[in-house]
């Protein structure tokens, strides 16, 4: 994506991205250990819901994917495939250093390192982990790009589609596990 | 309670260890064959060490050995055991001791994922537990070098702009 | 029945929406208060809703779309029926059995659709879902049947008027207090609150039958929720507590029996089912049948009243 | 032409029926249909002989209103399953018998219907009785037909003796006649009236007769069981029906106890009628068969058809006797859907099929639409008998029976909805994925009867029409109809306006779908796993113990199945220990030793008298 | 089919973490159910392995994340009784009261979360909320929330903060009027009750068969096997505190166990604030030197400490360099969270599933590591 690109948005779209910015539903995906800090944030001390934000049960529902911290390779797998269940305009947010370049574990042989080979991150949130306030000032740049209709990360996605699959694939070998039963 | 010194003295007596020292506070270590484990395990629970706290491996590459180490605790004198035996590093092969402590199922598992010991008896030991569509030798096993891995399999980011020229998050006035 | 009817029928649609939203906002609010905390904006559940229709969806198959539709279809059909205030859009039609057969339609379209998704978490929603309702039903029914034969009409409309003009006094709700507090537990289950609300528990079942519904399908659950909710409190509103001579009062009360309903459901956990159809056919289920007897037998509260 | 002929016509055709099927089977299938379609339109415009008396040698017959009705419905079973029959010789073990005894007993209801004495009745009753078990033996088990034989012979004997018992005190074998000679003496006509009715009762299935239902539906032909539900049930509404109008209760029991205004007798019937409501809702809901599952819902329905006859009053009367339609046309539609899947997948087990309505669309709709008329929503014409049936109890106020019917009502929501669940949405099995929708000529009676039932919904006056004029022969005031409405005490129900405006919130929330973008596909595997992967569709299919945490609440009741096993058992122990001490060893020394004590006995009486 | 597959997790509103449990369901009633971990397997035991004695506490605090620092203290344990080091006095009561404070927030949480699984969202909200209160005094002590990375071989990584005392004690007042409403709302419902009375039992035969060790050893067996009673270590001798048991454990008591132990902790808190050296040195160092360049002497060493959810201990080995030779994890729900989950879920509902999983005290990272 580019980054002075003109906003040639229709009003409708605009009205469309209001609505979008102000009632932002996350996946209720406890990715990694950035998890903790989402509870002080939904609760009664920071109360994420002001912003309109809530937790959401299942991919379908919801518009942010949230990748709370360090994702091995495991998890990767299940938050592409649920990712790609997410209903478009979705957005992915990573959390703390772990997202960006692998923080503490970038020698890991389990986890990854940088989540925008694999999903397109609309907005990183820095930390170790991110405290609420962090969260929620996150949050809030969040709210004002999609109003602004600069975060199109799903779009990047779809437009490269084959980048980010091979990406996935390099990495994890084979996204949608097959073997189904190796509880 | 017994005391450490009668109870080092029993299982000096009991299992003729390799040898025994007292690396911590209320800790005993004795050293036995592989093939004394099992009988070992056995008069120490009956000796009251019914938690099997942990049971784990060490990688002595340079001798070429595995150690296995099975942690006991004793809730009523409150003492910790470590018993130790090696193993063959190039032939990994060890019995199961779920039958003495069933809890030692999932430890099981996870040595022989992480370092390629196999216990035999243990039905499970050949599924995955922790890694998925793991392709290389086990993990945990010395020789094994993780930052290589990772630099094979998950690319480094190189520089910050390349990030800001690819997802635009980077615009922040 | 001419163009009329339609038009106001319409009108009705978008009042209900607008002021049912409304008042899922501020109950929001009152929520959030009870967990101290701030909550959303009052406007909040608009904003949700229009976000989800102007987002894209999947869909499983035509009868994923098609139930969605039947439901939102019906419940707005039972929306337009409901007497506020003693107006009707369409006159005569709102016979108690009818508007709680015809909510039937919009249940059902929506457990067709969520079965039809594929999903045995659905799957296990609905079966929920129509066993709560199984449950809750019943004790209702038997109050209202009583007040059927009590008052000699059907028509909720009717059954509302004849509660006004003796104030409080006229209340069903007061003549038939054991029936009066089986109907607000049974509203508790109606509505989905806890402590009956597990057909939607998101820990057990991942928020059930709605677990496959992304983008516009969800917009129309939750437009349904706002029109479901509307019937339900209107039915007991106007049955149980004379529903409203003016249309100001008919507000108001309304606004407080939601209110209490989200107050009691905020320190409720939520029943097992099973609980819920055991706790629904011991306390309410006796108290529906006592309620009858003494009303039928006596005449106590209908024949005797002041 | 005459009854007499025209059941002779039918016989002579059945018994051609049975060699053109000896020669083609196929052709033989499609005699049924075309001799079931030529009674049906004979029998539809017998509607201007009505009133007629007829006899021919010993047997009398009557054509009224209400036996003109009942033979509509039945025949309209008849005619719209034997559609099916061409399709499935094949699979029938005796083609050319079945397609002989599918006539036979059609005719059989007919005679009955019209009967005018009670020779007829019992003649007709028999060969239908007979005929049908003998059909049911050709499905997949023998005991269901034994079950449903001893039940049918039972309720065969109680008439037999209720009929000679009336004749004994009354003299005649006319039925109207007959009934009201009983008048002078309320303890006979108790007598009379509970056995006359007791084979009605065995046959509509209500408790505790209903257990021959479920094993009868479950296990007959997947082409009978349609009529089985749809018809010959109804049989048992028409004994109901004679023993209520025909046999005066009302006036003859009007001296005894009444609860609520109704005679005790009769509201112990009723009290019957909504046990088997409860019953037949609650064993419906633990069915794991789609046919056992329907087959319990015609005992609940049967039930509410029993209630609404048993009222004998303005409102709740029209109820029970449209029941009769609706629920014909509905259950035959539901049995005549399961039979066409079950036709393309072989089972007709829920939990071995699933997502069917991607295969099967049409089929799915005439499921649908007929579970929504047995379930009582609007707009379909279940809901408007139910209404009736509702606000009948209401001008009543009969709590007890009304809840029991309340129950059934919502109940119906949960066991209906199974199959549907269960046989049509949700995962499409692999083994099915080549599955197709069922032929035009199978399709077609599904999609009569499901306008049908739509038509009765939206234009219940249609019906309720002949209803009246039922009840006017029955001596009771008629429902009130306006032009589309039925007015009751209680309050007025326009079907039609309901159907426009349900129509009309359905346009809005079609169009406010439409306006929005169009949805992306996705599969049916595509779906929320907890983001985990999983392939195997079967697995993921939710459908056995539907119900499982309210099922586990009553799964320790008693079942009546099991109370007669125990009786027989009993009886058989009995007999047991008979026979040991009897026959056991040689009866020669057991006859020598009872001689013995008897003689000691004797003897010892003597001595100490 | 007469078995459908579901899935706990990862993606469920009913699991906390990021794990997931396959379960095999006819109607309701889970017949078959499989653990599987490994979704925040990071290789923690390798990477320790590379790591300097000193660098692995950035690493350690991460193993657990709900209560982090008795990884710290674990680790702290091991490397002292491997380098042979006393740690100050003073040193010793701080960590008493990091680990006490810790255990009020850990288990203030688990009792909010209670309100995931039986719907009580009112009491997750209370509790979070003031859990996070603890936290406060947490960043007040050590600049972080959550990982503080405050106990360090040798000692604590700096002395107390002024007014840190009065903070604590003012804190541990308002917790203590709180804790009541908690109660009412909680532990005396009658609709949790219906949800947790006589259901997700653990007889004293499974707690001994798995290992389960903590708050459902105690609940099950009636005995006070607390590591902090039966093997002591900083100076848990020194303070006066009952260890809550019982001897019929289900769901409810479990919880009634934690809740008590709260009020336990408090007093434990309070008590060391009261006997704790005023002054000392808070550390010493574990070598000479750089801490960039400490070695430890070669040996093996087990240290465990008593965790919210029972025996938490690390098995240390050093071959006397500069990183640690090999160092194995117990977490402590290891025992419940895979064996009990195979062996003793089948045969609950899935109703409550989410709940056994909440009450036995399954916490994901240490179990994956």
């Amino acid at each position: 994506m580019v980054l002075d690109e003109k906003d040639n948005r229709s009003p409708w779209e605009k009205i469309g991205d209001y609505f979008s910015a102000n009632s932002v539903w996350m996946k209720w995906y406890c990715t990694g250990c950035g998890a903790i800090e989402m509870p002080p944030t939904m609760t009664s001390r920071f109360d994420m819901e002001r912003l309109g934000m809530g937790p959401m049960a299942t991919p379908r529902q919801a518009d942010v994917l949230l990748i709370t911290g360090y994702l091995s390779t495991k998890t990767l797998r299940r938050v592409i495939y649920s990712y790609e269940q997410m209903n478009s305009p979705r957005y992915v947010v990573g959390f703390g250093s772990c997202t960006v370049n692998g923080g503490i574990y970038y020698d890991s042989y389990a986890t990854i390192n940088r989540l925008d080979m694999y999903l397109p991150v609309d907005l990183y949130i820095a930390g170790c982990m991110p405290r609420p306030e962090a969260i929620m000032n996150g949050f809030a740049k969040l709210i004002d790009m999609i109003k602004k209709g600069e975060a199109r990360g799903w779009r990047h996605y779809q437009e490269n589609y084959e980048w980010y699959k091979k990406n996935q694939l390099d990495s994890l070998g084979e996204v949608i596990i097959k073997d189904e039963f190796h509880e | 309670m017994n005391s450490m010194n009668s109870m080092i003295s029993d299982i000096k007596a009991a299992l003729s260890p390799l040898e025994t020292s007292e690396p911590a506070f209320r800790q005993i270590a004795a050293v036995v064959k592989p093939d004394g484990i099992h009988g070992a395990l056995a008069y120490l629970k009956n000796k009251g060490f019914t938690q099997l706290c942990i049971l784990t491996c060490i990688d002595w590459i340079e001798d070429s050995q595995f150690e296995l180490v099975y942690i006991l605790f004793s809730w009523t004198d409150g003492i910790h055991i470590q018993l130790r035996a090696r193993i063959d590093r190039e032939k990994p092969f060890f019995t199961t001791v779920t039958d003495i402590f069933p809890g030692a199922r999932y430890y099981e598992r996870e040595v022989h994922e992480f370092f390629g010991v196999e216990f035999c008896g243990n039905e499970d030991l050949y599924k995955p537990l922790f890694l998925e569509l793991w392709d290389d030798i086990p993990p945990l096993r010395k020789d094994f070098d993780p930052q290589a891995y990772s630099d094979s399999k998950f690319p480094m980011r190189e520089n910050a702009n390349e990030f800001l020229s690819m997802t635009g998050g980077g615009d922040d006035e | 029945m001419n163009a009329m009817n339609f038009v106001y029928g319409f009108l009705v649609l978008v009042a209900v929406f607008i002021f049912q939203t409304t008042l899922t906002g501020i109950n929001r609010k009152v929520t959030a208060r009870l967990q101290k905390r701030y909550g959303a904006r009052w406007y909040q559940q608009f904003l949700d809703i229009f976000k989800a229709m102007r987002k894209d969806s999947t869909s499983h198959g035509w009868v994923f779309d098609f139930g969605v539709i039947m439901a939102l279809g019906g419940i707005m059909a039972t929306v337009i029926f409901i007497p506020v205030a003693g107006f009707e859009a369409f006159p005569g039609l709102d016979n108690v059995f009818v508007i709680s057969y015809l909510l039937a339609v919009g249940m059902l379209g929506m457990a067709m659709s969520a079965a039809g998704s594929g999903n045995p978490w659905a799957s296990i929603g609905v079966a929920r879902a129509l066993t709560n309702m199984l449950a809750y039903d019943i004790p209702l029914m038997i109050v209202i049947f009583t007040m059927i034969f009590a008052f000699d009409s059907a028509s909720v409309g009717e059954l509302a008027a004849m509660q006004q003009g003796m104030g409080v006094l006229g209340w069903n709700a007061v003549r038939m207090p054991l029936g009066g507090i089986v109907a607000v537990i049974a509203l508790l289950g109606m509505l989905g609150k806890k402590p009956f609300d597990s057909f939607i528990a998101p820990a057990e079942i991942a928020s059930g039958p709605m677990v496959e519904y992304g983008g516009k399908h969800l917009g129309f659950m939750f437009i349904l929720h706002e029109f479901m909710t509307f019937i339900e409190v209107s039915l007991i509103l106007n049955l149980f507590f004379g529903g409203g001579a003016t249309i100001w009062e008919y507000m108001l009360k309304y606004a407080v029996l939601y209110t209490f309903t989200t107050i009691i459901s905020g320190v409720m956990p939520r029943f097992k089912i099973d609980q819920a159809v055991k706790y629904f056919y011991r306390v309410p289920l006796a108290m529906a049948v006592v309620q009858g007897l003494v009303v039928i037998f006596t005449g106590l509260g209908v024949k005797i009243w002041f | 032409m005459s009854i007499a002929v025209f059941l002779a016509i039918l016989i002579i055709l059945a018994a051609a029926s049975f060699f053109v099927t000896a020669a083609n089977k196929k052709a033989g299938g499609f005699a049924t249909v075309a001799v079931s379609l030529f009674a049906l339109a004979m029998v539809l415009s017998m509607k201007g002989s009505v009133g007629g008396e007829q006899s021919f040698m010993y047997l009398g017959f009557s054509i009224t209103t209400v036996g003109w009705y009942f033979s509509v419905v039945m025949l309209t079973a008849y005619s719209m399953t034997s559609f099916f029959n061409p399709f499935w010789m094949k699979k029938m073990i005796y083609p050319a018998g079945y397609n002989f005894l599918y006539l036979v007993s059609m005719a059989g209801t007919i005679g009955m219907f019209f009967a005018g004495d009670f020779i007829t009745l019992f003649i007709f009753w028999e060969t239908v009785v007979w005929s049908s078990a003998f059909i049911i033996q050709q499905g997949k088990s023998r005991k269901a037909s034994y079950v449903y034989y001893v039940l049918s012979a039972v309720g065969s004997m109680a008439t037999l003796f209720a009929i000679m018992l009336a004749y004994s005190v009354s003299g005649t074998f006319v039925i109207r006649d007959a009934f009201t000679g009983l008048a002078g003496s309320p303890g006979t006509a108790l007598v009379v009236f509970l056995a006359f009715i007791l084979s009605g009762l065995s046959k509509m299935g209500i408790f505790p007769f209903h257990v021959w239902l479920p094993e009868a539906h479950g296990s007959a032909p997947h082409t009978f069981s349609p009529v089985l539900s749809g018809g010959l049930v109804k049989m048992g509404a028409f004994i109901a029906f004679l023993s209520v109008t025909a046999f005066p209760a009302y006036e003859i029991f009007g001296d005894m106890l009444k609860i609520m205004g109704i005679p005790a007798p009769i509201y112990f019937l009723m009290l019957l009628g909504a046990l088997s409501i409860i019953i037949g809702t609650l064993m419906a809901i633990k069915q794991e068969d789609a046919k056992r599952l329907l087959a319990y819902s015609s005992v609940a329905n049967g039930g509410y058809i029993l209630i609404g006859i048993l009222m004998l009053d303005q409102v709740g009367f029209a109820g029970g006797m449209m029941h009769l339609m609706n629920h014909a046309l509905a259950s035959a539609a539901a049995f005549l859907a399961i039979a066409a899947v079950a036709y393309r997948t072989g089972t007709t087990k829920m939990s071995e099929m699933g997502g069917m309505i991607h295969r099967m669309p049409v089929t799915y709709l005439v499921y649908l639409i007929s579970i929504i008329s047995m379930a009582g929503i609007p707009p379909m014409g279940g809901f408007v008998s139910k209404w009736l049936v509702f606000q009948g109890l209401a001008d009543k106020g009969l709590l007890f029976i009304a809840a029991a019917a309340f129950f059934g009502s919502i109940g119906s929501f949960m066991y209906v909805f199974r199959p549907l669940s269960a046989v049509f949405l949700g995962q499409l099995f692999t083994r099915d994925k080549d599955v197709r929708e069922v032929g035009f000529f199978m399709m077609f009676p599904m999609v009569v009867l499901t306008l049908l039932t739509l038509a009765a919904g939206v234009f219940p006056n249609i019906i309720l029409r002949v209803v009246t004029e039922i009840q006017k022969s029955a001596g009771i005031e008629p429902v009130t109809l306006a032009r589309n409405t039925i007015v009751t005490t209680n309050g007025f129900l326009d079907a039609f306006r309901v159907f426009i405006v349900f129509g009309f919130g359905f346009a809005i929330a079609f169009v406010l779908f439409i306006v929005r973008r169009k949805s992306r596909k996705v599969g049916l595997m595509d779906t929320y796993t907890s983001a985990e992967f999983i392939h195997t569709p079967e697995l993921l299919h939710y459908s056995h113990s539907f119900y499982a945490p309210f099922e586990r609440l009553y799964d320790k009741a008693p079942d009546t199945m099991n109370m007669y096993k125990k009786i027989s058992a009993g009886i058989a122990e009995l007999g047991g220990l008979v026979e040991a001490v009897f026959y056991g060893g040689k009866p020669a020394k057991t006859i020598f030793w009872i001689m013995a004590a008897g003689m000691v006995f004797f003897l010892a009486g003597g001595v100490f008298r | 089919m007469n078995e459908v597959k579901l899935f706990l997790g990862p993606q469920h509103p009913g699991m906390h973490g990021n794990y997931s449990v396959h379960m095999y369901v006819d109607g309701d009633i889970i017949n078959k159910s499989r653990p599987t971990p490994g979704f925040l397997h990071r290789g923690f035991e390798k990477l320790m392995e590379r790591r300097l004695w000193m660098g692995n506490l950035a690493l350690i605090p991460r193993i657990c994340v709900p209560e982090p620092d008795i990884n710290e203290m674990v680790y702290a344990m091991g490397v002292e009784a491997l380098a042979g080091i006393d740690v100050p006095e003073k040193a010793h009561w701080i960590r008493m009261l990091v680990l006490e404070l810790a255990r009020i927030a850990v288990h203030t949480m688990s009792l909010g979360f209670i309100g995931g699984p039986t719907g009580m969202y009112t009491a997750t909200y209370w509790a979070i909320a003031q859990r996070d209160l603890i936290l406060d005094l947490f960043e007040e002590l050590s600049g972080a929330r959550i990982y503080h990375m405050y106990i360090i071989p040798g000692g604590v990584r700096k002395d107390l903060p002024d007014g840190f005392a009065g903070h604590v004690l003012e804190k541990m007042a308002e917790l203590e009027t709180k804790l009541p409403e908690f109660g009412e709302l909680i532990l005396k419902h009658p609709v949790i009750h219906a949800r947790a009375k006589d259901n997700i039992m653990l007889p004293a035969e499974v707690v001994w068969e798995l290992g389960v060790t903590g708050v459902g050893m105690r609940s099950a067996t009636g005995l006070a096997n607390d590591l902090r009673k039966v093997k002591p270590y900083a100076r848990y001798d020194e303070v006066e505190f009952e260890v809550p048991v019982a001897v019929y454990s289900d769901a409810l008591t479990r919880l009634n166990l934690k809740f008590r132990e709260i009020y336990q902790s408090i007093s434990i808190v309070r008590q060391v604030l009261e006997k704790m050296p005023a002054d000392g040195p808070v550390n010493v160092p574990v070598s000479p030197g750089n801490a960039l360049r400490w070695t430890v002497p070669a040996g093996m060493v087990y240290a465990a400490v008593e965790s919210s959810r029972g025996e938490y201990g690390y098995f240390i080995v050093s071959d006397g360099r500069e990183k640690p030779y090999r160092i194995a994890v117990r977490g402590a729900s290891y025992p419940q969270g895979l064996l009990g989950i195979e062996k003793y879920l089948k045969g609950y509902r899935i109703d409550d599933a989410s709940l056994w999983m909440d009450t036995m005290g399954v916490c994901s990272p240490e179990i994956d590591r």
